[in-house]
C-alpha cells in the first residue's frame, strides 16, 4: 500500500470521528487530540478503524506516536512495508 | 387483556420534555412488533431520537402523520397486544438495528462518493432519515445489500463538505433544553459536594495488561471501570439511585448510569446504559462503543434519553483534576471523574510517583447527607482500585 | 445632528443598580468637555463614583442639583453637541485626572500638617470632594501648584484620626449591593465548578529574574499574568467572556477583566481593567497599580464598574488554596487563584518541592459545560506557566 | 537621616497604604501584612513609597527582612547609614 493510499483512509477515518471538523486544514504536527477534540473513546474507535481497514493492530504503547498526522502517517507506512 | 388494543404514546424523553415531532415511522398497520423494537423517530429539543415499542403485538392503526408536533402522552399509534412475533417482526428489527461489527478485514481502497445516473439506491427508511437530517443520499457509501445505503450509513457520515457540523442534532435547541435543567437544578436542589482523590496506579496497570493481549476492538477504557464502581456501590448505598418526585424520594429498582457526553460544537447529553451493575467489563464496553457515536451522531433511543437513575461525568485525558457539577433532575446525584494525573503518592510509607484521580460526588441534601455521601465516594475509590473484581 | 443638544444622564454602573445621588459636578454651564472627561461623581451602593461624558462638546444645562437622588436613566445635564475641545475643557479634564506619577526623587523630610491661618490653599473640586466626603481640608498635605490641594490629594489620605475609615467608601451600602447581586446569582445561575492544579516554579523564578533588574514602581506582580492568561485563554474560548441577558447569552466583543478587589474593612469589588488581551504584562501592571488605590479610596469610574465581561479572583499570598465563589450577573464566569504554596510535586518523574497554585472556575451551566470548561481551565493553566510569552 | 525621620516617613506612607488602620497601636514584631491586612499590591506600593522618600531601591528578596516595624527600621537605617 502506498503513502497516498494511507493518507486517504487514514484521514477518511479521522473524518468518521469528527465528522464536522475541516481536515483539509489540518496541521501535520498538531496533536490530533487539540486540534479535533478528540477523546479516549474517539481514539479506541480510530484505532479499531485503522486495524480494520489495514490490518495494523497498534497497541497501546504506541498511541502517542500517532499524535498528530506526520507521526501517524510515519508509522502506519513502517508498520505496512 | 392480552389480545386488547392499547396506545402506544409520544414518550417523555427528559423532565424538561412538554412535545416532540413525530419525523418518521419505521412500522406500517398490520407490522409485527416485539417489545424493545425501534418503530418510529421522534424529533426533540436533544435532536432526532429512535423511540421503542413496549408491547409484542402488531401496528394496528396510526395515529399521527410525519411532521406533526403533539405534547407528551399524546397516542401516535394502536398495538394490538399479544400477537405473537413472526419474521415480519424480526425483519422491521433488523432493519432499525445498528449495523454488526464488520470483520478486521483491510479493504482493498478508499471508495469514492458513489453518484450514479437516476436514483441512488437506499432503503426507504434511510432516505426518510436523509430527508429529515438534510443529508445528500448521492454522497454517502451504501453498506447495504448491493452496495443500498441503510440508516446506519447515513448517521456518522460527513453530509456535505460545506456543512462542517454535528449531525442530526440541533446545538442550539439542545444546548436551551440543558439550560432550562440545569436552572432548575440548582433552584431546586440543595446540592452539597465531597471530593475524594485516589491512587489509581494499580487500575490503570490492570487495564494496560488486560488490553495489551487485545485487539483495539476488545480494548476497555477507564470510564467503564469508572461507572461499573458507581453501579455497584449504588448497591449498597440505595439513597444515590433514583429521583426526586412530588416532594419525595423514589429509589430506582434498576442501576441505569447516564454518562455525560460531549457534542462537538458544543452539544452536552447523559444517555443512560442499562443495568450497569451486572454487566461486565466487556459488555459494559460494547454498550459504550455503541451509544457514544450514535449519541454524537443524534441517534438515540428514547428509553436512554429518559430513564438514567443516576449520571456520571468524566473528564477524561485532556481535562482537568476535579468537578463539582450540577444533579439531572429528578436524579438526586452526579459523581465526577476527574482526569488522572501523576502526582506524588505515599505507598507503603513511601513517596512515589503515581497515578491519582479526584473523584467527586454533587448529591442533593434533601435525600441523603454527607455522611452517607462520604461513604458512598469511598466504597467507590475501593472498587475502581480493583477493577480485576468488577 | 452633530450641534444637536443630548442628554447626559444617570448611568447604570451594575445590573443591580436603581438610582444614584448626585454628589458634585466637575463642571459648570458652558465648560467644554471631551469625550472621556470625568464630569460628575455619583454617589452608588458601590461607593462614591466618577462617572464620564460620551460627547464631545458644551454643557448647556444642569438638570439635577447636588443631592438629589434619581433613577437610572433620568437626564442629570444637557450637552450641546460637536463644540471642539478648548483650552477650557483640558483644564476640566486635567484637574478632574489621576495625578502623573511623581519622578521617584526622594523627598527631603516630613512635612508637618500644614495648618494655615484663614483658608486653606484648595482647587474648588478638591474642597467639594473633601466637602461630599467628610474630611478635614486642614488636615491634608496638598501636592498642587503652591501647595494647594488638589482631589488627588484628599482620596487615599488618612482622615482625622479619630475616623478610622475608608473614605468615600460606604461599606455597609457596599455589602448590601454585594448581597443583592451575589443572592441573585446563585438563585439564577446553575453555577458548575471545576478545579485544576498547577505548577508555577517557572511563572516564580521569571517574575523574581524580571523584577531583580527593576526598581519597586516598574515590578509586576503575579496577578497581571494571572489576568493576562485568562483574557488569551478567552479568545479561544469565547462562551466564558460575555453576559447572559434576556434568556440567551451575549459574547462580549473586547475582554474586560474584572479584578476582584478586596476593601480594608470588608467591602469587595470587582472593576474592570479594560483590553486586558491587548496589553503587555508591563501596561497591565501599570493600569492595575492606577485602579487598586483608587478602588480603594472609592475613587472609580463608572465604566470600569459597568462593563466587566469576566471576574478574576486571587487570594493572594496570605489565603488558602482554593476558592469556588459566586459569578457576578450577567457574566457567565469566574476564575478563582489560590494563594501559592509550597508543595511535593513531579517534574520529569522525580519529587521536587515547588510552587503550585490551584485554579478554578466556576461557570454558568446555561452556557457551557464542564467538557469546555476544562479546555478553558486547562489552556489558562498551560498560559500562567509562560509568563515570557504573555 | 536619623533613626527618628526614618520612622517617621516609615509609618506615614504604611498609613498612605492602610489609612483606616490605628499605627499608634502597632506591635514592632506582628508580623505587617496580618496586622494591616496588606497584600502584595500594597506592598510593592509600600516599597514604591520608601524607594521614592528615602531613595532605598528594596530588592524583593529583601522585603521579608521589612516585614514588622522593628525590622524594617533597622533594615531602612543600616542601608540610609
Amino acid at each position: 500500500m502506498n503513502e497516498t493510499e494511507i493518507r486517504a483512509i487514514f484521514l477518511q477515518e479521522l473524518g468518521n470521528i469528527a465528522p464536522e471538523m475541516d481536515l483539509q486544514r489540518l496541521d501535520a504536527y498538531a496533536d490530533l487530540r487539540e486540534a479535533l477534540d478528540i477523546d479516549s473513546m474517539d481514539l479506541l474507535n480510530l484505532m479499531t478503524a485503522l486495524h480494520r481497514r489495514l490490518g495494523v493492530n497498534i497497541p497501546e504503547l504506541d498511541y502517542p506516536k500517532l499524535m498528530n498526522l506526520d507521526g501517524a502517517l510515519r508509522y502506519l507506512g513502517d508498520r505496512l512495508k | 387483556m392480552t389480545d386488547g388494543l392499547v396506545d402506544f404514546t409520544m414518550p417523555s424523553l427528559g423532565s424538561d420534555m412538554e412535545a416532540g415531532t413525530l419525523v418518521e415511522w419505521l412500522v406500517r398497520p398490520r407490522d409485527k412488533v416485539k417489545r424493545g423494537d425501534i418503530v418510529a423517530v421522534v424529533e426533540t429539543q436533544k435532536g432526532a431520537i429512535e423511540i421503542e415499542v413496549f408491547e409484542d403485538g402488531e401496528i394496528a392503526e396510526i395515529l399521527v402523520e410525519p411532521g406533526q408536533k403533539v405534547p407528551v402522552g399524546t397516542p401516535l399509534a394502536r398495538v394490538r397486544k399479544g400477537v405473537p412475533a413472526s419474521a415480519a417482526a424480526e425483519a422491521v428489527a433488523a432493519a432499525a438495528a445498528p449495523p454488526p461489527p464488520r470483520a478486521p478485514a483491510p479493504e482493498p481502497k478508499v471508495v469514492a462518493p458513489r453518484r450514479k445516473e437516476g436514483r441512488v439506491l437506499a432503503s426507504p427508511a434511510a432516505r426518510e432519515l436523509a430527508r429529515s437530517l438534510g443529508v445528500d443520499l448521492a454522497k454517502i457509501e451504501g453498506s447495504g445489500p448491493g452496495g443500498a445505503i441503510v440508516r446506519a450509513d447515513i448517521v456518522g457520515r460527513a453530509t456535505a463538505p460545506e456543512e462542517k457540523k454535528p449531525i442530526g442534532l440541533d446545538l442550539a435547541a439542545m444546548r436551551e433544553a440543558i439550560s432550562a435543567a440545569m436552572a432548575r437544578s440548582k433552584r431546586e436542589i440543595p446540592h452539597y459536594y465531597l471530593q475524594h482523590q485516589i491512587d489509581v496506579t494499580p487500575s490503570e496497570e490492570w487495564l494496560a495488561r488486560t488490553n495489551a493481549g487485545r485487539q483495539p476492538a476488545d480494548r476497555l477504557l477507564f470510564a467503564v471501570v469508572a461507572m461499573k464502581a458507581v453501579a455497584l456501590a449504588l448497591k449498597r448505598f440505595p439513597q444515590f439511585n433514583g429521583f426526586w418526585r412530588e416532594g419525595k424520594f423514589e429509589p430506582a429498582a434498576a442501576v441505569h448510569v447516564g454518562l455525560a457526553i460531549a457534542i462537538r460544537g458544543g452539544g452536552l447529553a447523559a444517555p443512560a446504559l442499562h443495568d450497569v451493575d451486572r454487566l461486565s467489563l466487556d459488555e459494559l464496553m460494547t454498550r459504550l462503543r455503541d451509544l457514544v457515536p450514535r449519541m454524537r451522531a443524534g441517534r438515540i433511543r428514547g428509553s436512554e434519553m429518559a430513564d438514567a437513575t443516576i449520571t456520571v461525568s468524566s473528564l477524561g485525558e485532556r481535562g482537568v483534576e476535579a468537578l463539582f457539577g450540577v444533579i439531572y433532575p429528578p436524579q438526586v446525584a452526579l459523581v465526577g471523574f476527574g482526569t488522572i494525573v501523576r502526582r506524588p503518592w505515599l505507598t507503603e510509607n513511601e513517596v512515589r510517583a503515581r497515578s491519582v484521580v479526584t473523584i467527586t460526588l454533587a448529591a442533593d441534601h434533601r435525600v441523603s447527607d454527607g455522611h452517607a455521601g462520604a461513604l458512598f465516594l469511598d466504597e467507590i475509590g475501593k472498587l475502581v482500585q480493583e477493577p480485576e473484581k468488577l
